[in-house]
C-alpha cells in the first residue's frame, strides 16, 4: 500500500548570488508511489533530494549551528524512505502499521527535517524556526514535538536498539510493517549497537533494515584513524545479518536494495551506503572540517549554484 | 548501633520476597492485556519470571547481558504499542542504561516500565558493584519519570498494576530481602501520595520501601520513652508528597528519613529540599553513609549502617537532641 | 523574569572559554610529567586538545566513540602507572560511563581525572540529550569521587594542577560558555573549600562554575536595595565545605544556590542536606528546574530559567519575603 | 624472568565423606618456572588446579555463596596464568612491570582467590572468611583489599577496556610486561567489549591477551538460547584479532598458546578457551543449575572424591 503521488512541485529558482532565501524553495515535493513508474520515481526521488539539500543548507545557514556534511551524506537515503519506499503518510503518522524510521545519528536532524517538509510530515514555514527558541525543530529531533519523529536521538547508540524493539513488536503483532535505522559509521564504535545486532539476530528480524552512512569521516576525523571499522562487511556478517553494499547517493540502486527487505534469509539486512560527506559539493566533500561547521553566504551560494546542476 | 531505649516488644511477622508479588501480578496483567512484555537481561531467574516465561514465552523477550540495549529495546517496543517491563537488577538497569533511561525511556516520554530488582543492599556479600544504593539519587533527578518504591508486596502489586494503567515511563524498585506487609488492610497506593501509618506529634520518621517497617519499630521503641514519632511511608520518591512532608515539619518539628541508599540524594535529599523551601526544620538522614560498603550480609549491613530499629531511635534522639 | 532592583552598572568584562585554560595546563602538566595522557572518544577538537596531541601525538588516546571503554581504558592507564585525563562532553562521559565512573574510578580508587567538557547548558540549541545538568546530581553521591567546578580560567588551571598531583579519582567540569574572571589576583584554589567573594549579612548565595558572575551582579544589585548579601563560590562540590555553609546560615539566616544545573539533587542538594543536618534556615534554589529544557541558545536559555542576576534577586527576595 | 619453583606441597588428604573441612588443605602450591621442564609443569599445574577446585569448593560451602560452575570452568586457566606463565610473584605485586590479569567475569572471585592463595598472594587461611563480614574477601574482588587483584569487577564488560588501557600504557612504557584478561561467554554480550576490542586492534595490542570462558552457558541459559554469539571466531577475527581456539582444560595446550604471545602479526590475542561450566564434577559439568548454586555438605564430599581421580 503506497500512498498515491502528491503533487510534485519543481519550481525552485536559481539562486541570487550571495543572497540566501529563507527556506530552499519548492518544498514539499510530496511522496511518489510505485505505480509512477521506476524512471519517474528516480526522477522524483532525485529532485525530491536536490530540493531538500537546497533547503537544508539554507536553514544552517540561517540558525548558524547544524551539521551539514552529516545530512547531505544521507539526504538521498532519507529522500528515498521517506518519498517513497516506507509506508508512512503525513495522515498516517500514528498509524501503528506505520513504517518507521529511525534516524540514530540524531545530529543529522536538518536533513530530517527537510525531507518531513518535503514529504508533507511538517509544515515548510517552521523550517526557518530551526535551532531558535521554543521551536518544535532542535538541534536532535525530539518526538514530543513532531509527530513523525520516532524516537529521540543525538548520543549516538541509541538507534539500533529502539529500532530492535520496534521490529520486535511488529514481529508479536505478526505485522508487515518494517523498521529502517540511519546510522554513521563514526556511531559504530558504540558498543550498543553491537548488542543490539546479536539480539536482532537472535530474534530474526527480517523486518528490520539498518543503514550505515559510510562516509569514512567522523567528528573529528577519519574514520580509519581514529577507530578503523574495517573489515566491516565481514563484522556485520558475523554478527548475523545479511549485508548489501550500495552506493548511498544512487536512488536506483537504494530502491533496488530496499525493494530486497525482507531477506529471504530471515535475516536483518544491513545496508552500507557508501557516501561522502557533504556531498554534491565540490568544496565540502569528504572534507572532515565541514562535520558542524557553518556555511557563509557566499559559501550557500555557490552550493546551491552546484546543486542546480547536480 | 545500640538502642538507646529498650526495644518494645515485636510481634511475629512474616516476611515476603516483593519478587514473587511481581512475577504474579505481571502474570496477571500480561494476562488480561496483551500488549504487556517483560524485558530482560539474562534475569529471567533473579526476577523470578520463570514462570511469566512459561505462560508467555513470545513475551518474555531476553536480550542478553546488554542493559542499554534493553532499555532500547524496551523504548522500541513502546513506540510498537507494547507496555514493556523492563525487568533486571537495579545496580546495573540505573548505572549502565543511564543515559538511555534519561533518553529514551524519560525524555522521548516513552511508556516503559524500567523495574530495579533486589536493589538497595540486597546482594550484600556480593559488594558495591552490586549494591544499588545511588539508584534513587539518579533517577529522582531525571524529568519526567515517576520513581516508586513499594514497601511490601500489596503495594508492590498496586504500583506495578498503576504503572500498567499510567501511559508514560516508571521506574519500580522491587524489593528482595524479606519485608513485613505494613500497610492496613484495604490499603490503595496513590502515586506521589505519603501515607501516615502512625500518628505523633515530636518527631516525623519519614521512611520508603523495606524500611518502613523498622521505623515503625522504631516509634514503638520510641513511644515506650515517652517519644511520640509519627511515621510516614512515601511509596513514590519522584514526585516526592510536598503536603506531607511540609505538615510533618509544621507539626512534628523535626524529621528523620530513612532508606536502604545513600544517606545523600535520595528521599532525605528530596525532604531536605522540600523543608528549606517551605518549612525548615532539623534533620537527621538514616541510611548509607558516603561510602562503598564492607563486605557483608545485607542483615549485617543493615546494623552496621544503623539502618534499624535502634540507629533510628538514635537519629531520632539526636535530632531532638535528648 | 525581570529583576525587582535596578541592575548596578557592570564593569566591561572579557569572557574566557575555560577549555583554553584546560587544553594549556594539560600541555603543560604533559610537559612536565610523563605520565599524563589523555583519552577522548573523538572529542579532540570540542576538548581544544589538537594542540596537545601535535606536542604529545602518542599521549593523546582517542578511543573513538565509545564512552564506555573511554573511561575503562582510563582505569587500565591509570593502573599502568599513567595520569589519565578523561575528556569528553560531560553529558555523555557522565550519562554513558556512569558505572565505569562508579566502579572503575571511584570503587576502584584509580588515578584518574575525568573531565566533564561544555556542561551544562552549553550545547543549548542541541537540546537536552545533549545539556549535562544532572551530572552534579549523579556523581556527587558516588563514594570517593571530587567533584570540581571552577568558575573561571585561573580556577581551571589550579583544579587541574591539584587534580595531577592528588592520587585518586576527580571529576572537573571544564565550562565552554563564556565567564569572566571572578576569584581574585593572587586567588589560590583549595579543594574542599568555598571561597567568600564578597562579605554580606543579610542572606547568602552560593554559586558554582558559570554562575558565580551572576551571583555577584545580583549581590551588586541587591546592595542598591539596601539587601546585603554573602556570596560564596564553592568550587568543590564534593566534598562539600559543611562549615562554609554552616556559617552562612548561621550569619545570614537565609541561602539561595546558584548553578548551572538542576535545582534538585547538585550543589542545591548538597547545600540543602547540610542546612537541614546543622542549622536549618529558608533556602532557594536557581538553576534548571524538574524539566527538560526547550530549544533555545545557552543565553537564551539562562534567562528562560531566571538563572541571571535579575532570578537571583527575585529568589533573593522571595526568601526573605522583601 | 620467571620465578623459581616455590616448594610443591601435596599434602591433600582424602576426605571424609559428609566431612568438609575449612579449606582445601595443602595449598599453597606456589609457582613452578620454566627450568622445570614441560612435564613438570604440566604435572604441577594439573596439581595446582586440583588443589584450587578442592578449596574453592568447601570455600564457597562454607560461605553458603559463590559462583561454583563458572569457577571450575575457568581454573585450569586461572592456574596456568598464575602458577607458571605471568610474571608476577607475591612479592612483585607492586612492581610496575609485573604481567597483569583482569578476572572480567569477576562473580568468579572464588576461582581467584583460591589460585591467588595457591600462588602464595593471598594468606590460604583468609579464605574461610569468604563473603563473612570485613573479610578482604569480598563476592567479587577488590583490588583495594587484596594487592594482586588488578581491576574491581563483577559488572560484566568491564575488565577488557581495562586491560586495554593496561596494554596501552606498557607499550606507551616500551615495555614487554603483558596483559591478561578472562572473561564469560555471556559476557560478550555487553558491547562494551567490541569497543575494547576495536581500540585492541587499532592500538595494535600485541601484548594484550583475552581469554574467554566458552563454557556456552550463562547465568539462566545456555548461550545459544540467548543471545548466540556463533560463529565467534569469525567475529573476533573481523575485530581484528588473532583467535585461537584451545581445550580450556588442558594445561598442555594453555601453556603452548599462551607461549605464542605477543603474535608475531602484532595483532591482540583471543583464546577461546573451550570449557565446562562445573567441570570436571560429574553432577555440575554443563548443567546450568550450577551458575550460582551452593553445593551441600554431601556434594562437596562428592565433588572432592571425583577430584581425587581426576
Ligand atoms: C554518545 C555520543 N558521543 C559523542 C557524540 C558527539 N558526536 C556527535 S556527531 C559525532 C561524530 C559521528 O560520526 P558519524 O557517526 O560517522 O556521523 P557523521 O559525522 O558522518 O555524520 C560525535 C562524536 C555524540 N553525539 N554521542
Ligand atoms: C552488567 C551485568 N549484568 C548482569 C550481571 C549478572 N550476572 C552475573 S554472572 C551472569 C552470567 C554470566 O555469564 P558468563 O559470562 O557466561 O559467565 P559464566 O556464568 O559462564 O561464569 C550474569 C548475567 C552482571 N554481573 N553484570
Ligand atoms: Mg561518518
Ligand atoms: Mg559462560
Amino acid at each position: 500500500m503506497t500512498t498515491a503521488p502528491a503533487p510534485v512541485t519543481v519550481s525552485a529558482s536559481a539562486p541570487v548570488a550571495g543572497l540566501v532565501p529563507a527556506t530552499g524553495g519548492g518544498l514539499p515535493v510530496g511522496r511518489i508511489g510505485a505505480d509512477a513508474g521506476r524512471d519517474a520515481v528516480i526522477a522524483h526521488l532525485r529532485e525530491g533530494a536536490r530540493l531538500i539539500r537546497r533547503s537544508d543548507i539554507q536553514m544552517v545557514h540561517a540558525a548558524g549551528l547544524g551539521h551539514i556534511g552529516g545530512e547531505f551524506s544521507i539526504t538521498d537515503v532519507l529522500a528515498t524512505l521517506y518519498l517513497h519506499v516506507m509506508k508512512v503518510s503525513p495522515d498516517q503518522v500514528a498509524d501503528p502499521e506505520r513504517d518507521r524510521l529511525i534516524l540514530s545519528k540524531g545530529h543529522a536532524a536538518g536533513a530530517l527535517y527537510t525531507t518531513l517538509a518535503a514529504a508533507g510530515f511538517i509544515p515548510p514555514d517552521q523550517l526557518a524556526t530551526f535551532m531558535q527558541p521554543m521551536s518544535m525543530l532542535n538541534g536532535h529531533p525530539d518526538r514530543k514535538k513532531i509527530a513523525a519523529v520516532e524516537a529521540n536521538t543525538g548520543p549516538l547508540g541509541h538507534g539500533l536498539p529502539i529500532a530492535v524493539g520496534t521490529a520486535i513488536a511488529a514481529k508479536l503483532d505478526g505485522s508487515p510493517r518494517r523498521t529502517f535505522v540511519l546510522l554513521g559509521d563514526g556511531e559504530l564504535q558504540e558498543g550498543s549497537n553491537w548488542e543490539a545486532m546479536m539480539t536482532a539476530s537472535q530474534y530474526g528480524l527480517a523486518n528490520l533494515t539498518a543503514v550505515v552512512d559510510r562516509n569514512r569521516l567522523q567528528q573529528g576525523a577519519r574514520v580509519v584513524d581514529t577507530n578503523d571499522l574495517e573489515p566491516l562487511a565481514d563484522k556485520l556478517r558475523a554478527f548475523g545479518w545479511e549485508v548489501v553494499e550500495v552506493d548511498g547517493h544512487d536512488h536506483g540502486a537504494l530502491l533496488d536494495v530496499f525493494a530486497a527487505v525482507p531477506a529471504a534469509s530471515g535475516k536483518p539486512t544491513f545496508v552500507i551506503a557508501h557516501t561522502f560527506k557533504g556531498y554534491p559539493i565540490s568544496f565540502m566533500r569528504d572534507n572532515v572540517a565541514w562535520h558542524h561547521k557553518v556555511p557563509s553566504a557566499e559559501q550557500v551560494a555557490l552550493a546551491l549554484a552546484e546543486l542546480e546542476t547536480s | 548501633m545500640t538502642a538507646l531505649t529498650a526495644s518494645a516488644p515485636r510481634a511475629e511477622r512474616a516476611l515476603h520476597d516483593c519478587r514473587d508479588a511481581y512475577a504474579a501480578t505481571l502474570i496477571e496483567l500480561a494476562a488480561a492485556d496483551p500488549r504487556v512484555v517483560v524485558v530482560v537481561n539474562d534475569s529471567t531467574g533473579s526476577s523470578k519470571l520463570g514462570e511469566f516465561g512459561k505462560q508467555f514465552p513470545d513475551r518474555l523477550i531476553n536480550v542478553g547481558i546488554a542493559e542499554q540495549d534493553m532499555v532500547g529495546v524496551g523504548a522500541g517496543l513502546a513506540n510498537g504499542g507494547k507496555i514493556p517491563f523492563v525487568s533486571a537488577a537495579s545496580c546495573f538497569l540505573t548505572a549502565r542504561a543511564l543515559e538511555q533511561i534519561k533518553v529514551d525511556a524519560a525524555y522521548s516520554n516513552n511508556n516503559i516500565k524500567l523495574c530495579g530488582m533486589s536493589p538497595g543492599m540486597a546482594y550484600g556479600e556480593l559488594g558495591a558493584t552490586h549494591h544499588s544504593i545511588e539508584d534513587l539519587a539518579w533517577l529522582r533527578v531525571i524529568p519526567n519519570l515517576t520513581v516508586i518504591v513499594p514497601a511490601d508486596p500489596v503495594e508492590t502489586a498496586q504500583a506495578l498494576r498503576w504503572a500498567a494503567e499510567h501511559t508514560g515511563p516508571v521506574f519500580v524498585r522491587v524489593s528482595r530481602m524479606g519485608v513485613p506487609d505494613v500497610n492496613p488492610a484495604g490499603y490503595e497506593f496513590v502515586p506521589g501520595r505519603a501515607v501516615t501509618l502512625r500518628e505523633g506529634t515530636d518527631v516525623t520518621i519519614i521512611a520508603t520501601g523495606t524500611v518502613v517497617s523498622r521505623a515503625l519499630d522504631a516509634a514503638d521503641d520510641l513511644a515506650l520513652a515517652g517519644i511520640s514519632a509519627r511515621v510516614l511511608s512515601m511509596p513514590t520518591i519522584k514526585p516526592i508528597d510536598t503536603d506531607a512532608i511540609v505538615a510533618a515539619a509544621r507539626e512534628t518539628g523535626a524529621i528523620v528519613t530513612v532508606e536502604e541508599a545513600l544517606t545523600s540524594g535520595g528521599l532525605g535529599g528530596a525532604v531536605a529540599e522540600t523543608v528549606v523551601r517551605h518549612h525548615p526544620v532539623p534533620m537527621r538522614f538514616v541510611g548509607v553513609p558516603d561510602a562503598f560498603a564492607p563486605t557483608g550480609s545485607t542483615s549485617w549491613l543493615f546494623d552496621h549502617f544503623g539502618i534499624s530499629a535502634a540507629g533510628i531511635d538514635a537519629a531520632v534522639r539526636d535530632v531532638l537532641d535528648r
